[in-house]
């Protein structure tokens, strides 16, 4: 396990930590408990907060997308763990400015029961809180059981917009229903070529022979639908985007956003050589491309992989998309 | 078995009950990702230590409610906010509880199973822990002096945890592993038959020597 | 090798293709050769043009700091081999905008002659250029040596200066001697714990034994100081802070920017955890990080290591870092 | 030799140099990146075709820079600019030359390695290309007819090539290996030295045989 760090038990805190002594200006803890940070303005009086969270090692997922125009506040658990609900609870009492909370997170068990505790915890305190999950991946359950797939990157889609409604004052219901609509019609799928080593077990998260990849694998190295031979760029592009496509039921004419995600240790060229394919069918299919993010946004440690997430757009998506964000590791001008 | 009584039988029985944390590990470790043992020694830690300093007047309601939100804390996961939230719904049947009996002790295990399998959309059959505690729900609403029915609610503990192995995990982290899931025996549902166990060991006369074998 | 790519041979005109394709307002092609790229507004008349290039494999380096603010243009050759001069003269012509072009690369053979030679071309059509390259790799020469040290992750600083001074409209002899002012003032030195694939070859750049890490590595694998055991996030720091501190005579109260770079395969959080211990260091010795900068800015394929720059600053060097500037890969608002 | 003539004897000569492409290849994955195999052989190629285009009355020096223009695009490398740079100081020597003899060659291939010299900041034993251009000018220089003056040549340029096998690489890519560059052979010195092999073997009279045994 070659990995650049002290200890696997101080791993997350001196991360936490040097994340906060990088960006003391847009990043704050409000309590003592370093697991919880939230934004420079958290708690602004009238704006609806936004609280994500989830385990440590997706960076930039989840402790990323807490900014200006994106989330208001994060609980961080441990490597691929989730925080707590009182973690959570915290999160949600410094961010909220009286006009509620609302929970946008990925669709994980733990994830999952330690927001609801944080919900009742919050109910108590006179909080309102909605709650949506981000469960984009389509190689996690068929289509008929949609509300049970895993959170993937497109969650990046629900805080962009999410984040961008919060930001102009609307309400708890609207934001969450945007947060929700956004969900709805995003679709995620991605590879897998190379596992994750836990620091803590120091054991790979799964095994792959030489020359095979995983074809709709979670951000925790998850199996996905099919293993095989390792394809082109072109083919793996082909593939996931048929399967998007068929997921949204995208026709000609639609417009989208796409994000071709790094899961880690896939170098950024790669993901180009992979957008152009993404590109070059989605023009076929005359489904034109109206925002795009090639890049690093929801990895899994030195995992060697990548994802496409597709979201359909209609002018409301698109402006709330396109809406200026800032955060130490995401900016939209 | 007044307060003062439960809380120290809990604190004797946590002592116990991480003599299994390395078993834990290594079972969520096949079927998750291992950090079952750490939750249970952190959880007991935390819970002993939220024991000690209630004051002798706490209800049996109120210590539930002080083990609900230490274990909550202590290693945050899956079993943690789950269990967290059996507690806080079976110390709700204990509101006006000042004696726990075998009754009180049925109410509150079925109220904070139906907890979970609602907070965690789960059904019996699901392989969590869930399949151990109803049965066990079940040997103890079956009445009984409380070592007969303690002793028939660990047997009936027992008997599902071994049904998990044959069954496939349709819930958390164990269910990504699908058709892979099988033969392996659930972790959660083990940590609760564990935990029967050890109250057991740690509160029953004449217990001292079974709990002796498993050192 | 498990690379997501077509063929080895189309990789970098896929990658390419895949950037314009992402990027279209940002970035364009002046003329036939996909290999040269420019900012959308090259050639403004009156600004100075920057142009920079080298291999490909080190995204974000050189492409991505092509933008407002950094560099005019780029010119691109094969995964860690040199442009032609023809392609570095392609993208002179198209950057000038009468006021001249500032060559500003890494010091690398190949690079420098094609770069001289481009010089030459341009000089008979009578476009001035001036040339700064990056040397900031300590552990490639010891300091009697500096003019012959590497270009690596630090150039990054030079990029943003010059590209701040251009745009304010400085003259070329200006932006020449601002960035041969901060690359005389910048120091870095990195790690290397696994090697890069190389496409064409299929061959591991370095091997390393399992624990092994190489200190003072370069951005292509190549050897540096130290081969020994994997140290800790605290004693790698420790070590090259120490080294990058006597290299540049920092002194209590001097103020620096800091960027810990990754070099593609290990993860953003081990990163913030190298950071941390930057900041413990440096404040141990009364030395103010102004800015910080950490994330991959100048990556080798998938190779696992990262590199810690530091830039001595003076109130010139810090304005001009703090300028804003935007690309595709790079924003500072 | 008169241009038309040169220029034919450039496009058989490099037809042979691709011959050494694998070789160069090796020797260069040894001590570099390996990539100096296709620098020649895409750049031989390259070469050839722009001759092609050339008009009957194009001059040597003419044929020489776009012998340069061609090299430095076709693969762009060290090698590609170093010997562009070479091929267009070298054109320089050659501005009132209509034929080229024995003492043209050596102009030529001196001011080519001069500037090989200047522009790779190199001097004689850094283990370059410049190790066996250097020998071979001072044997064209001693004069001579040309096929003697050539096998001269040639001859220099050989023993150039095996003692660099003895030095340190102190330039490019090569010099990042250290120590480590002692025992391997240049790859630039030996493309030189094949190339002057490649000309006696395209052009001269007889040499048909010697070159068969490359194969
Ligand atoms: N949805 C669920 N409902 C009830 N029990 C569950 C559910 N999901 C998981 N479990 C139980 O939790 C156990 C794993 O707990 P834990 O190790 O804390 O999970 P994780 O590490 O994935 O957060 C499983 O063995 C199972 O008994
Ligand atoms: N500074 C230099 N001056 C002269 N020749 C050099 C220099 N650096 C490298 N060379 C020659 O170039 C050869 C390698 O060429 P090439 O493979 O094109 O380099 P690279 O692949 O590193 O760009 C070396 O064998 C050596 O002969
Ligand atoms: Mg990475
Ligand atoms: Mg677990
Ligand atoms: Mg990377
Ligand atoms: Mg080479």
């Amino acid at each position: 396990m070659k990995k650049i760090i002290n200890t696997p038990e101080a791993f997350v805190d001196e991360m936490i930590e040097g994340i906060l002594l990088a960006h003391p200006d847009q990043l704050r803890t409000p309590g003592d408990d370093p697991r919880v940070l939230v934004r420079a303005d958290a708690g602004a009086p009238g704006r609806v907060g936004i609280v994500t969270g989830g385990g440590s090692g997706h960076l930039p997922l989840f402790k990323g997308y807490v900014g200006t125009g994106l989330c208001s506040g994060v609980a961080i658990g441990n490597v691929f763990s989730s925080p707590s609900s009182q973690q959570v609870f915290e999160a949600t009492q410094a961010v909220d400015g009286g006009a509620g909370v609302l929970y946008l997170y990925g669709n994980y068990g733990g994830d999952v029961f330690n927001f609801d505790l944080a919900a009742d915890l919050s109910e108590l305190e006179d909080i309102t809180t909605r709650t949506v999950v981000g469960r984009d991946d389509v190689a996690s359950q068929p289509k008929e059981r949609k509300a049970d797939r895993r959170g993937v990157a497109g969650i990046f889609f629900a805080y962009k917009a999410a984040g961008a409604a919060a930001e102009r004052g609307d309400d708890l219901d609207t934001v969450a229903a945007i947060a929700e609509d956004v969900v709805e019609h995003t679709a995620t799928m991605g590879i897998g070529l190379s596992p994750t080593i836990l620091p803590t077990t120091a054991q790979p998260s799964f095994t792959l022979e030489d020359g095979e990849m995983e074809i709709g694998i979670g951000i925790h190295g998850e199996p996905g639908i099919h293993r095989g031979m390792l394809e082109t760029a072109d083919q793996i592009a082909d593939r996931i985007v048929g399967a998007l496509v068929a997921d949204l039921e995208l026709t000609a004419g639609a417009r989208v956003a796409v994000l071709v995600n790094g899961m880690g240790a896939t170098p950024l060229e790669e993901l180009y050589v992979l957008f152009r394919r993404v590109h070059q069918v989605l023009s076929g299919l005359e489904v034109t491309i109206a925002r795009s993010y090639v890049g690093e946004y929801a990895t899994s440690l030195e995992m060697a992989g990548a994802s496409i997430s597709l979201l359909a757009l209609d002018d409301a998506r698109l402006a709330l998309l396109a809406a200026p964000a800032r955060s130490p590791f995401f900016e939209e001008v | 078995m007044l307060a003062t009584e439960l809380n120290e039988s809990i604190r004797r029985s946590l002592t116990e009950l991480v003599r299994y944390a390395d078993e834990l590990r290594d079972l969520d470790q096949a079927l998750g990702d291992g950090d079952l043992g750490i939750t249970v020694s952190l959880g007991a830690t935390a819970v002993i230590a939220a024991l000690e300093e209630l004051p002798d007047a706490a209800t049996p309601a109120e210590i539930a409610k002080a083990c609900a939100k230490a274990f909550a804390n202590a290693n945050p996961s899956t079993m943690a906010a789950l269990v967290a939230g059996g507690l806080l719904a079976g110390s709700k049947t204990w509101t006006d509880t000042t004696e726990v009996d075998v009754a009180a002790a049925a109410r509150f295990i079925r109220a904070g199973g139906a907890n979970i399998g609602q907070r965690g959309k789960t059904e019996l059959g699901d392989k969590t822990i869930l399949d151990a505690i109803m049965p066990a729900a079940d040997a103890l609403e079956a009445g009984g002096d409380a070592v007969t029915a303690l002793d028939a609610a660990i047997a009936a503990a027992e008997r599902a945890v071994v049904e998990t192995r044959g069954l496939q995990s349709r819930r958390g982290r164990a269910s990504w592993l699908q058709e892979r899931s099988i033969g392996l025996q659930d972790p959660g549902a083990t940590a609760f038959w564990r935990y029967l166990q050890s109250w057991r060991a740690a509160n029953v006369a004449g217990a001292e020597q079974l709990s002796g074998e498993l050192a």
